[in-house]
């Protein structure tokens, strides 16, 4: 049986890469690409908390999975949205590297 | 839309068909028909009578061909000395190669001494670039073949016997007419 | 792309931002009829701009018929237009019979006009298949095929070989008819009719094809013209015109048929018009058959040496592709000084860059297809 | 010790499942070769085995051995991974659809959806398979593939659901059992219609063949492909066309019931009959253009599977009658068919205009040549 | 044996996430968060959430990577075989471990309340989708539908800039 | 060779079930890869640089410039990650309105009903927009 | 129209009619239109066959090209065909005009010298000149002087010489 | 254009190139194990024979009719495929111009091993009927190697037919007794 702390500490780790990756990368597809680690690290969260803690009173485990769905139908919504953003600032400016783009001459 | 459907009708209608009879030929197993014309790879022809080629090697079917895929030489004919022919030369040595050959028919309507003929010959893949370079006999050989296949008869002499013929129709409606 | 027809060199276009890919169509391609090339500038799937390449097939035909003599260049014409070659044939004697003031015997003449029809709806035949393959669809080809593969019998039967026949002389035929042909052609008419409607039926309404061909690339008979497009490409465009009519050569002149011509100029109305004259000359064969005349068909030259006198003499006929033309210059010898070569397909082909004008990807395969390019013809 | 009995049956059951679908391949291959030549008048592969029944067979055994070919410019991780993803999300599915009462792996209560969230990976591995080629044909192959797949699919789970909405439930079984007295065809001839058509476009076939294109792209995703690489992406093909068969005939015609005969072959019969349907449209009709296909797809498919979740959803409601539905999604198709017919036979309305004018200019000519 | 499964599911998904944030090949990058997202897939259903699995296949292994492929299509230039990273990557990587570290020590440290994992049958999630939950979900279908239109014009409205006016020149 | 299931949970069966998908994957990956192998391993093989270029229809390739690929598939892409997440609430929906409906609750039908609509409002939205005509 | 054969020897006897004389009373009329109308770029009537021909010198081409275009009598709207024939001394450069609507056709000639064969495109009056101009360009070396581009058409970039020209010699096959 | 090899490669024999297993096990096994295997893997060779879809000239369309339902190349499991990757055979149907010589090259080059090339035609075997043109290569052999030469202008479909029997011929020869090319 696996307990409940080894799921929540795979979610802190996912989120960390996924966090390092927003830092650290310049190109922003790649930043959008750990944005979704770092949703997919609250998903795990979530659903471990809502298996785990569904006898407990505290936590019912149909909440944890249906706030997941939430978080994933935002994320899917986010996607579709910041690479429209990004194609539009890649055909405007030619790059995708957030640290070349001031955002203020666009 | 309908006339998708109709089409598919129709492709319906040829499954139907083509379950009785495909227009296949079955090729290996069921033997090509080819027409009397076909004009296959040239071959020389055999005088039966006289036991000898009917070729002079007199070169006119050379000088014509386009792709100047033939050679020949000419000798005097032994029979001829002989009495046997009366053919004073006779081809000594002919090649022709048939991978260059485009089948035109060009030396058959040249040659002055229906020496030569289309024969029905057509497969003759080799695995040789020249594989197909036939000598006399090989030519001769197909040329027997060709001539027992069809019943050959000399073009002048058919010539001859249809002017005959026609000659003699005229004369009976001459006849008749007299 | 206003201007006509104007190349630019392959490798960059002046655009600062390369929004075009470029695409290589050729010369091994499925659906470039042979070995021609065309080199795509596609944004998306639009077609931004096309250069053509063609000479894949370059055999230098030209030159060697001033190498041949006039008897041997019939070959090299059989192989020119290896889809008509009956017409093309037809072409040839013409224009150095032409030459030589030569008359053609009446009944050779009946069997050449009935041979070249035949082999238009064959030529039609195949295009139709190809069309269809083109546009995706399998089975017309081999509709079309059967139709063409009875048309082939028949020349088998006449000329002795099913494509290259080399069967029209100077000054008349290599030699008459086949007893039965009377009755062969008889037995095929049908048959052949049969197989046209097939294909036709199939593929010319069907929406799908429909949706694929019409409104695509459409030209003006104007723009036609200047383009020099002949033969059903600018029947297509509502122009009614057709050397077989305008200047009736052989016995054109006595038969009864029509010409059909389409409104828009679009690649449907070209692949109708196609399908349209080929009923037309089953037309001009049934009535040929009815009026063929009894008569010698030989050549009046016999096995003479073809030596025309000194001159030029140009022939226009009607090849299913379009016009031909044959322009023969004679020094007096044996072989032909020069002689040129008008092939309605390499026109028609010229015209690409503007019929590709404004198109889809797919549609350059359709237009392609409804060119009804040979490429033996355009590289010569 | 009953659980892993059971994962090693299962295991065994999936080992058995992988060799009949490849059987069931090269059996398609045989009977679209046979049924093509059929179409054609001629006689498909005789002359490799009786009947040519080898042919497949031997196809296969050449292309293992086959020279298998990375290209220099591909990018070669991806130009590996993408067959094998087309290949496990066109098997995994399987996992669930029986072929009859009894045969199947598993009975997955979510079998509907998870068929759906699988097949979607499969787009996945053309994209990619054009990609990785770095070939021009290849990238615009895989581009169609995408934008082709994606589209389709929809209609595809539309219809899904709507079946789902008449049986209530998810699991195939449950929906063939919901189907014993009378098949949802006869209910839902609409979802019949567009479930077929999408099936044919979500396995690339004619009309719907723009991105393998011949003619056009020479292949598509898969021009660079050989030998291994390339049977391994022909199998996920015909794995994909049997699968869509086999929910057409699930879901639509009944699965496996039928009087008298066992219930396998009964699937077997129908799954069949759907494949040679597709065979049949294969042989009659040309490829639509990559604009149409879309407009197809979002313009008519899309709506017209919507209004189909809308009136299975509504007759389930407000418990109408069955041949309310039945009258409803005629009504749906004869409106869409009509509104296809009238855009589609537009030109065709147009010959008969071209006709009727150069009649009209033939009699002037005529009449003015004869004054 | 759950164990054995958990060890794979982990090592699929942080492997998949570090390829992501370690790779030099956007397309790579995509395959990886593929594999990572198929591996949070795996520990879905290792928690008993099978259609939540579900759900990260369709909406992830299908949809989502498939709109990246085309996004990084469609951004490719020259640049893309050389990314590079930010200057401050050590500093990203600092904050990073340090928030992980935090959180790992806050979940160490919670008060174990865990049950057995178990998971609600599919019905019962359905039913409190649209009963309880039915309000967000309202608001998630208007979500979806500004998302759709904001895409839609911010693509379009640039396409047609392109095809209008002459394109604005790109830097660097 | 099938196990009986159980509508309600039961940790059993789930686990078997998904194993077995575990397992369907393991097992497409190993006949892949025994293909891959035997190929590898039978097949005929010379190299050559030629071999190894892209086909490009007989011409030797020229580079690809990755640029431009028409925004159009992008639309379609998302228009399609839309749909997919819509699948997600739909699918859940489709097997429980009527047991809600039958419980008294019609809620669940008239909430998909409008988020349907809201969908195929996005759906005419894009239509009017031209969005759906892939015109240059 | 055939005319009568004149390769016999007997034909030396009178001396042979002016080929003008044998043409068609349309061609002739068309001739006879067509000098007219190029009055300025001294034409010399003649036939080619039993079409009529005129000739002009290179340097007026586009113009008369244009007029005989233009023209509402000649309405050569379509370029049929353009030859080049290699005369050793002299290029020909033989124009087929057609007139769909008049149906007629006119032969316009033109000879450029043989080492500066040089004249100035028709491409800007049919469209349909340039790839015949191209291949003239390929096999015989006569430049275009203002067509947009005399790439090589039949031939590959890297080929040599100008084979349409009577010196460029026939390969030499030998198997035998 | 690079420089054409002038000597005239004689009919090849273009064998595949060694698999790994034989790499690694040559010698090693029993001549008769490894003889019906390959014969085995011949017969599949043969029966599959998957052509490139290529058509040059005149003979193309002889070629195409073949594939028509009237002789219908697929009774001998002979297809086309358009792209030479997944092509055993090459079907050189139709005149070799210079132009066109080093694609074609290039094609045979992408075709996967084992592959075969028939030259159909004269044209594609010796030059045929433009021999003495100066753009045409004078016989595809001298580009590539050829296995089958079918002669004809154009060769009858069932020409061409027998073309491939005589390469099933070729390929069961070669299977049989490696080293040895059949005779001609
Ligand atoms: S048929 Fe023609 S090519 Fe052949 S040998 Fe006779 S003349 Fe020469
Ligand atoms: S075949 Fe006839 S033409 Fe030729 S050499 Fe012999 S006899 Fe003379
Ligand atoms: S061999 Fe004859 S038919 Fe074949 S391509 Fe050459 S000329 Fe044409």
């Amino acid at each position: 049986m696996v307990p409940l702390l080894y799921f929540q500490l795979l979610g802190a780790a996912l989120f960390g890469i996924g966090l390092y990756g927003v830092l650290a990368r310049r190109s922003a597809v790649l930043i959008v690409l750990s944005i979704e680690l770092m949703l997919n690290a609250v998903n795990i969260n979530l659903i471990s908390a809502a298996s785990y803690l569904n006898g407990t009173g505290r936590f019912e485990a149909f909440d944890g999975q249906i706030i997941a769905i939430f978080v994933i139908t935002v994320a899917a919504a986010e996607v579709g949205l910041a690479f429209a953003i990004i194609l539009r600032m890649y055909r405007n400016r030619g790059t995708v590297n957030v640290d070349e783009i001031n955002l203020l001459k666009w | 839309m309908l006339e998708s459907l109709k089409g598919m009708m129709l492709t319906l209608a040829s499954t139907v068909t083509g379950l009785r009879r495909p227009v296949t030929q079955q090729y290996p197993t069921q033997a090509t028909p080819v027409k009397p014309r076909f004009m296959g790879f040239p071959a020389l022809t055999w005088d039966g009578g006289v036991s000898e080629p009917y070729c002079t090697g007199c070169m006119v079917c050379i000088r014509n061909c386009p792709t100047q895929c033939m050679s020949a030489s000419m000798m005097d004919n032994p029979k001829h000395a002989d009495g046997d022919s009366s053919r004073r030369k006779i081809v000594d040595y002919f090649e022709i190669n048939l991978n260059r050959c485009i089948l035109c028919g060009i030396c058959v309507e040249y040659c002055n001494f229906d020496a030569i003929v289309m024969s029905h010959e057509h497969e003759m893949s080799t695995y040789a670039r020249n594989g197909d370079r036939v000598n006399l006999p090989a030519l001769l050989d197909i040329g027997k073949k060709y001539q027992v296949k069809t019943d050959w008869v000399p073009p002048t002499v058919l010539a001859k016997q249809k002017a005959d013929a026609a000659k003699a129709a005229a004369d009976d409606t001459a006849d008749a007419s007299e | 792309m206003a201007e006509p027809a104007v190349p630019t060199a392959i490798p960059e276009r002046a655009d600062s931002q390369p929004v075009e890919m470029l695409l290589n169509m050729g010369p091994q391609h499925p659906s470039t009829h042979g070995v021609f090339r065309m080199v795509l500038w596609v944004d998306g799937e639009k077609i931004v701009d096309v250069e053509p390449h063609i000479g894949y097939l370059h055999r230098g035909s030209e030159k060697l018929c001033e190498g041949e003599q006039y008897h041997q260049i019939v070959t090299l014409f059989d192989r020119m237009d290896y889809i008509g070659n009956f017409n093309n044939e037809l072409a040839y004697c013409m224009a150095v019979e032409k030459l030589m003031g030569l008359q053609v015997p009446e009944r050779a003449e009946y069997i050449r006009v009935i041979l070249c029809e035949l082999n238009r709806i064959a030529s039609h035949l195949l295009y139709v298949g190809t069309m269809g393959l083109d546009a995706g669809a399998m089975t017309p080809v081999m509709f079309s095929f059967r139709g063409r593969e009875r048309v082939q019998a028949l020349f088998e039967a006449v000329s002795g070989a099913r494509l290259m026949h080399n069967y029209f002389r100077i000054g008349g035929l290599k030699e008459d008819v086949p007893d039965n042909f009377r009755q062969l052609v008889d037995e095929l008419m049908p048959l052949l009719k049969e197989d046209v409607e097939q294909s036709d039926r199939i593929l010319t309404f069907n929406e799908i094809f429909l949706s694929r061909l019409k409104d695509v690339s459409p030209i003006t008979a104007d723009e036609a013209i200047g383009l020099g497009l002949t033969g059903p490409m600018l029947r297509a465009c509502g122009y009614e015109y057709d050397v077989r009519r305008a200047q009736p050569y052989s016995v054109y002149d006595r038969f009864d048929f029509e010409i059909p011509v389409g409104l828009d100029g679009d690649c449907w109305d070209r692949h109708w018009v196609r399908v349209q004259e080929m009923y037309q000359s089953l037309r001009i064969v049934e009535q040929a058959m009815e009026q063929l005349p009894e008569g010698p068909v030989a050549s009046s030259l016999g096995r003479r040496l073809v030596r025309p006198p000194e001159g030029e003499s140009y022939v226009r006929a009607e090849n299913p592709r379009g016009e031909i033309g044959v322009y023969v210059v004679s020094d007096g010898t044996d072989r032909p000084y020069r002689l040129k070569v008008r092939p309605p397909s390499f026109c028609n082909l010229s015209a690409l860059r503007r019929l590709l004008e404004d198109t889809w990807l797919a549609d350059s395969v359709v237009v392609l297809g409804s060119l009804d390019i040979v490429l033996g013809e355009v590289d010569r | 010790m009953s659980f892993l009995i059971n994962l090693a049956w299962s295991a065994l059951g999936l080992a058995i499942m992988f060799a009949v679908l490849s059987l069931v391949v090269l059996s398609l291959v045989w009977l679209e070769r046979k049924a093509l030549g059929r179409l054609q008048l001629r006689f498909g592969p005789t002359r490799t085995g009786k009947f040519g029944l080898l042919q497949p067979v031997a196809d296969a055994v050449k292309l293992i051995l086959k020279e298998d070919i990375v290209p220099n410019d591909s990018e070669k991780a991806i130009f590996w991974v993408a067959p094998v993803i087309v290949v496990v999300s066109a098997f995994v599915i399987w996992v669930t659809i029986p072929g009859g009462e009894n045969v199947v792996i598993k009975h997955l209560p979510l079998g509907l959806f998870y068929i759906v969230a699988f097949a979607v990976v499969g787009i996945l591995g053309l994209v990619l398979a054009g990609w990785g080629s770095a070939n021009k044909y290849g990238i615009m192959g895989g581009l169609r593939s995408a934008a082709q797949l994606i589209s389709y699919e929809i209609p595809v789970v539309l219809v899904a659901a709507a079946v789902a909405i008449l049986a209530q439930s998810l699991d195939l079984r449950e929906i063939v059992a919901a189907q014993s007295s009378y098949p949802y065809m006869v209910v839902l001839p609409l979802g019949l219609v567009i479930f077929f058509i999408a099936g044919l476009a979500e396995v690339g076939r004619t009309p719907f063949d723009i991105y393998h294109a011949e003619s056009e792209v020479v292949g598509g995703p898969f021009v660079e492909y050989s030998g291994a690489h390339w049977s391994v992406f022909f199998l996920a093909e015909y794995i994909n066309t049997f699968a869509i068969a086999a929910l057409t005939a699930l879901l639509f015609l009944g699965g496996w019931g039928g009087p008298g005969l066992p219930d396998v072959v009964w699937f077997l019969f129908k799954t069949y009959a759907v494949i040679l349907v597709v065979f049949w449209v294969r042989g009659t009709f040309p490829r639509l253009r990559i604009d149409q296909l879309m407009a197809f797809a979002w313009k008519v498919m899309v709506p017209l599977s919507f209004y189909t979740v809308i009136i299975a959803a509504v007759y389930r409601f407000y418990a109408l009658p069955w041949w309310t539905l039945t009258i409803l999604s005629l009504v749906g198709l004869g409106v869409a068919g009509w509104i296809i017919y009238r855009r589609m036979s537009a030109p065709a309305r147009r010959v008969a205009d071209i006709q009727r004018r150069l009649a009209a200019r033939r009699e002037t000519i005529a009449s003015s040549s004869s004054t | 044996m759950q164990l054995a499964l958990f060890v794979i599911v982990t090592i699929l998904t942080l492997g998949g996430a570090l390829g992501v944030v370690a790779t030099r090949n956007v397309v790579h990058a995509a395959l990886f968060l593929l594999l990572s997202l198929l591996g949070a897939a795996g520990v879905y259903l290792l928690l008993f959430a099978e259609f939540l699995a579900l759900v990260q296949v369709l909406i992830y292994g299908g949809a989502v990577i498939i709109v990246v492929l085309f996004a990084v299509m469609l951004t490719r230039s020259s640049e893309y075989p050389r990314i590079t990273d930010n200057r401050q990557w050590p500093l990203a990587l600092i904050t990073a471990a340090a928030l992980s570290v935090i959180l790992g020590a806050a979940f160490w440290l919670a008060p174990d309340l865990a049950t057995e994992p178990q998971a609600p049958a599919f019905t019962g999630l359905a039913a409190s989708l649209f009963t309880k939950w039915a309000l967000p979900f309202e608001i998630a279908s208007l979500v979806l539908l500004v998302a759709l239109i904001g895409a839609i014009i911010i693509a379009r409205v640039q396409s047609s800039t392109t095809a209008d006016n002459s394109p604005v020149e790109p830097e660097g | 060779m099938t196990i009986p299931i159980l509508q309600i949970f039961d940790p059993a069966t789930y686990a078997g079930n998904w194993l077995a998908v575990v397992i369907a994957i393991v097992i497409a990956l190993a006949a892949i890869g025994g293909m891959f192998a035997g190929s590898q391993l039978l097949s005929a093989r010379r190299r050559s640089a030629e071999k190894l270029t892209t086909y490009e229809c007989g011409i030797p390739p020229t580079p690809f410039a990755w640029s431009n690929i028409n925004i159009r598939f992008y639309i379609f892409a998302i228009l399609f990650l839309i749909f997919d997440v819509e699948a997600v609430f739909l699918f859940p929906w489709a097997v429980v309105f009527m047991k809600e409906q039958a419980a008294g609750n019609p809620i669940p039908f008239y909430a998909m009903i409008l988020f349907l609509a809201m969908l195929f409002f996005a759906v005419i939205y894009g239509w009017r927009k031209g969005v759906l005509d892939w015109q240059k | 129209m055939p005319r009568p054969r004149r390769n016999a020897p007997e034909a030396d006897a009178d001396p042979p009619p002016d080929p003008i004389e044998l043409l068609s009373v349309e061609c002739r009329a068309t001739l006879d239109r067509a000098v007219d109308l190029l009055g300025g770029f001294s034409p010399v009537a003649g036939t080619l066959g039993d079409l009529p021909q005129v000739t002009i010198p290179s340097t007026g081409i586009v113009d008369a090209c244009a007029t005989c275009r233009d023209h509402e009598d000649l309405d050569c709207r379509m370029l049929l065909c353009l030859a080049c024939v290699d005369h050793q001394e002299r290029f020909d450069l033989v124009y087929f005009l057609q007139s769909l609507a008049l149906e007629k056709t006119l032969v316009i000639r033109t000879a450029v010298p043989y080492d500066n064969p040089v004249v100035s495109t028709v491409t800007g009056i049919w469209p349909a000149a340039d790839w015949y101009e191209r291949e003239a360009h390929d096999l015989f070396g006569v430049s275009f002087s203002g067509h947009p581009d005399l790439s090589p058409l039949l031939l590959y970039p890297e080929f040599e010489g100008y084979p349409g020209r009577k010196e460029y010699d026939f390969n030499d096959y030998r198997e035998f | 254009m690079p420089p054409q090899p002038t000597e005239i490669i004689l009919g090849s024999g273009n064998r595949p190139g060694p698999s790994l297993l034989n790499q690694a096990t040559d010698g090693k096994v029993p001549g008769v194990i490894t003889t019906t295997t390959d014969q085995l893997f011949a017969m599949a060779r043969k029966s599959s024979l998957w052509t490139l879809s290529f058509g040059l000239a005149c003979c193309a369309i002889e070629m195409i009719s073949t594939y028509m339902a009237h002789h219908d190349f697929d009774r001998f499991g002979v297809v086309t495929w358009p792209s030479p990757r997944q092509a055993d055979v090459m079907i050189v149907a139709g005149t070799v111009v210079k132009k066109m010589a080093e694609p074609i090259r290039l094609l045979y080059e992408q075709m996967p091993e084992p592959k075969w090339v028939i030259a159909m035609g004269s044209c594609a075997t010796n030059g045929g009927p433009y021999y003495r043109s100066y753009s045409v290569v004078m016989g595809v052999d001298h580009i590539i190697p050829v296995d089958v030469y079918v002669p004809g202008c154009p060769p009858r479909p069932e020409a061409l037919l027998y073309g491939i029997l005589k390469l099933q011929e070729k390929i069961m020869a070669e299977a049989g007794d490696r080293g040895a090319t059949p005779q001609a």
